[in-house]
């Protein structure tokens, strides 16, 4: 039970995908500019990992070594478009919003990268461990950035429509540097940094 | 030596088998999920429609232009436009009282950078086209009576400019099919 | 021609895949760390992305679009995308095994490297012609190796500048490739 | 209908892809030429991809070891340093035999930073940087600066920075004798020298360029003589051009007498502690 628990803790923090491993970058920082949506992407990132960890798990005593990532490509491929697929039908405002990100999660480099590195060399336990850390980390770190960048990019929160709160002065001029690919990168970076300074990641 | 064919053939099967299952299962929730979407796209439309149109009760479809009638009343005319804007596709929706004169301009959906490609949701950009003559629908610059967003030039410009290329090919299609 | 051109050069620069469309992150940040690391990676995903949209742009065309089975065409194209750079590998594996091992992991890495999977969707979602779909291939490759070499000089002179410990490393990268965006954005006016 | 002809459709592409796969691996050709050779040789090596033996990285050198066997004994491979066993199965790989005396050796620095700063340097931490401006910071030109470029160089971490005297230190046993360090000193400080060599003489200062306002710390050699004059089992021979000691490593018994009887203290054991005799309790 220990080595379960360790498994997942690792995920969370000690090698969070975003901040620590650096993967999965690509569709953590477009969709960060607003809560919802990225909400909606850990959740279907926390939804095909999970599956595609699973499977990977399973198949992987009969899996031939030489096809070995193209078969795990090609499941991650279904679940994706399973997943894109029931939301452009049951949650369409935000098939609209995650836009082209959602069909490259196939590409994001968490999903593949546990599954290459991790599902496919233990057993199917520890491989849900590893899932569930590592997609509640990037959960989390998606919220945090998230929450930074709409509110110093649009100067309100708002969760699911309703405003959370909002900052009096930015409301008039939010900072919109915030709202655009750059400010993700210096908002992440900056992150990145404090959390080192506390101690919570080793420095290089 | 049949065995050994089939140990070294093992790895494309292998593939193959893995290829067929997704493809199937892909195709099943395709099927589940079609109808679903083509509902929910209409739905969404008939929205957009109403919101054009308060006083609306029926309305014909044919070549794709919306005859908006309430009873008997020909209310006006609706037709949709597209064009790739900064980050996306931006759909919208044109609204005619008559042959000459614009109703209004909906933007049905946007993948704009937010907070500068949004803008063209908002008020001064979006409601200068409502009572605008229809000839007119073309960017100042090229004669036309739009403006565009200063600061969000890209997204501003592919909806002026799709709202006048859709209404120059639809009008062909009322004057047409009046005569 | 003129049209191929813009292409290129929009593809390039004004949406450059890395900077402005947020593709492509995880080896541009794993691989920037030594100059000629970046030099053969960008290499290599440009002649990646170059066979995957030849091959892939006859795959949309005949069979996907004719079939209304575009819901496929993510699985189809990683499916290739991940059978070529298998094939590189192997390929480079057996002829030439100094490279390979300079390669060591970043082969495995452009499978996972959501650019060339984005070069192939941008490609079907224009509808560009198969000469149009290559030159926007080259022109996202290019682009790709730009930023990657740029982005790894600096990492370079980085290294062995005076910066505060807990900025070592990674967080300076993140805040240059932010700089590096803005730069990027000012292209945005030109095609 | 057409959703299984679909189906039908993107299985095939999946067979073609397997199909390519499985043929470029049967296909090709399998062995490089001659692969199999270095391949077996190329094991042996530590794969550490150091660079010391001058190629680049283990493969390049089996490659070249493969090719003319007799170049293996002057190869300063470090990891074959160690383990005879290693060295024995190359001998049978290649047909030749091995000496492996030429091969032990250690890096020695040649500075006690002892020099003061002559200003405080806040540039681009790194030696050769620092060494291009007017010769680096400290007093004498020759001086270590401690910015560690040979730190990056060295991959088996056999070097350090002392932090109250500023200079690198090497670890004796760690460091191998790969040479990676002596190409990125800017000063040239670091020199290999045989592993069994016991006293090392810490001074770079030459008179070849004199610099108004530089001169040498007070550990700097004043070229007295004194160890020379010392020495009861004449170990030491007098270089006359450098004027300078130098040792003889199998006539020296670590006796320490020209260690106490240097003015400046410019000479100090090589070896480490525990093997020196007179520092025993």
């Amino acid at each position: 039970m220990g080595k379960w628990f360790k498994e997942f803790a690792k995920g969370l923090v000690v090698s969070n995908p975003i901040f620590v491993l650096a993967l999965g970058l690509c569709p953590s920082l477009a969709v960060t500019n607003s809560l919802d949506n990225a909400l909606g992407m850990s959740a279907a990132v926390i939804f095909v990992l999970l599956c595609s960890n699973v499977l990977v798990a399973l198949i992987r005593t009969w899996v031939a070594s030489i096809v070995r990532i193209p078969v795990f490509i090609v499941i991650i491929a279904t679940f994706v478009t399973m997943v894109s697929l029931t939301f452009e039908a049951y949650v369409p405002a935000l098939y609209e919003s995650l836009g082209i990100y959602l069909p490259l999660i196939v590409v994001n480099c968490i999903i593949l990268g546990r599954a290459e590195a991790f599902a496919s060399r233990n057993r199917l336990s520890l491989a849900v461990a590893d899932a569930l850390g590592m997609g509640l980390g990037f959960m989390l770190a998606l919220i945090i950035i998230a929450v930074i960048r709409e509110t110093l990019g649009s100067g309100s929160l708002s969760l699911f429509e309703h405003v959370l709160f909002s900052l009096p002065v930015l409301k008039e001029q939010p900072v919109s540097l915030f709202l655009l690919p750059a400010g993700a990168f210096l908002v992440i970076g900056l992150l990145l940094a404090a959390f080192r300074r506390m101690g919570l990641i080793k420095n290089e | 030596m049949r065995f050994n064919i089939l140990k070294r053939f093992y790895a494309i099967v292998f593939l193959t088998l893995v290829v067929i299952i997704s493809a199937g299962l892909l195709s099943l929730t395709y099927s589940l999920t079609a109808e679903q979407i083509k509902l929910r796209q209409h739905e969404q439309f008939l929205g957009y429609l109403a919101e054009m149109f308060p006083e609306m009760t029926n309305f014909e479809y044919n070549d794709e232009l919306y005859y908006v009638y309430d009873g008997a009343l020909l209310l006006g005319y609706a037709f949709t436009a597209g064009k790739a804007g900064y980050s996306g596709d931006i759909n919208i929706m044109v609204g005619l009282s008559d042959k000459e004169t614009v109703k209004g301009v909906l933007i049905i959906s946007q993948t704009e950078t937010p907070g500068i490609g949004t803008r063209i949701l908002e008020e001064p950009f979006i409601s200068q086209f409502a009572g605008m003559n229809v000839n007119d629908l073309k960017l100042r610059s090229e004669g036309g009576q739009a403006d565009t967003i200063t600061g969000a030039t890209v997204s501003s410009k592919a909806v002026i400019e799709a709202i006048s290329q859709a209404a120059v090919e639809k009008l062909a299609g009322i004057n047409g099919q009046d005569e | 021609m003129s049209n191929i051109l813009t292409i290129f050069v929009g593809m390039a620069l004004i949406n450059n895949f890395v900077l402005v469309k947020f593709l492509g992150l995880c080896p541009f940040f794993g691989v920037s760390k030594k100059l000629s690391n970046a030099a053969s990676m960008g290499l290599a995903v440009t002649f990646v992305m170059f066979l995957a949209s030849a091959v892939t742009w006859p795959i949309t065309h005949y069979i996907l679009a004719p079939l209304e089975a575009e819901f496929m065409s993510t699985v189809t194209y990683i499916l290739v995308i991940a059978t070529l750079v298998q094939i590189m590998e192997l390929f480079i594996m057996r002829t030439n095994y100094g490279l390979y091992s300079a390669f060591g992991i970043y082969l495995a890495l452009i499978t996972t490297n959501c650019a060339v999977l984005g070069v192939t969707l941008v490609n079907a979602r224009e509808s560009f012609s198969f000469i149009e779909s290559l030159a926007s291939a080259l022109g996202a490759g290019a682009g790709f190796a730009l930023v990657l070499v740029i982005m790894s000089g600096i990492r370079e002179r980085l290294g062995m500048s005076d910066i505060p410990k807990s900025m070592k490393g990674l967080p300076v990268a993140f805040l240059v490739a932010a700089l590096l965006g803005l730069a990027f954005s000012g292209f945005s006016g030109m095609v | 209908m057409q959703l299984v002809a679909a189906i039908f459709l993107v299985a095939l592409i999946g067979l073609l892809c397997g199909l390519a796969i499985y043929i470029v691996y049967i296909r090709v050709p399998h062995k490089v030429p001659g692969l199999g050779k270095i391949d077996e040789i190329n094991k042996l090596l530590p794969g550490m991809n150091c660079g010391a033996c001058g190629y680049a990285g283990c493969f390049a050198f089996a490659q070249e070891v493969s090719r003319n066997p007799q170049m293996a004994s002057q190869a300063s491979c470090p990891m074959l340093l160690g383990n005879d066993e290693v060295i024995k199965q190359l001998e049978i790989a290649l047909g030749v035999s091995i000496d492996t005396e030429s091969m032990n050796r250690k890096a020695m620095l040649h500075c006690k930073g002892n020099s003061e700063n002559l200003f405080d340097y806040s540039g681009s931490q790194s030696c050769k940087a620092a060494s291009l401006l007017a010769g680096g910071f400290k007093r004498c030109p020759y001086a270590c600066l401690g910015l560690g470029d040979c730190i990056h160089a060295c991959k088996y971490h056999a070097i350090s920075i002392d932090k109250n005297r500023g200079i690198a230190v090497i670890d004796y046993v760690k460091c191998t004798g790969c040479a990676l360090c002596v190409r990125e000193c800017p000063q040239n400080l670091i020199s290999m020298v045989s592993g069994r060599s016991k006293v090392s003489y810490r001074c770079n200062y030459t008179e070849i360029r004199v610099i108004p306002g530089r001169e040498r710390c007070d550990n700097g050699c004043i070229h007295c003589r004194k160890c020379f004059a010392a020495c009861k089992y004449d170990a030491i021979v007098w270089n006359k051009e450098k004027a300078i000691p130098e040792f003889d490593s199998a006539r020296c018994t670590l006796c320490g007498e020209c260690l106490t009887v240097c003015p400046t203290g410019t000479l100090e054991f090589f070896q480490p502690a525990e093997l020196i005799p007179s520092q025993k309790p």
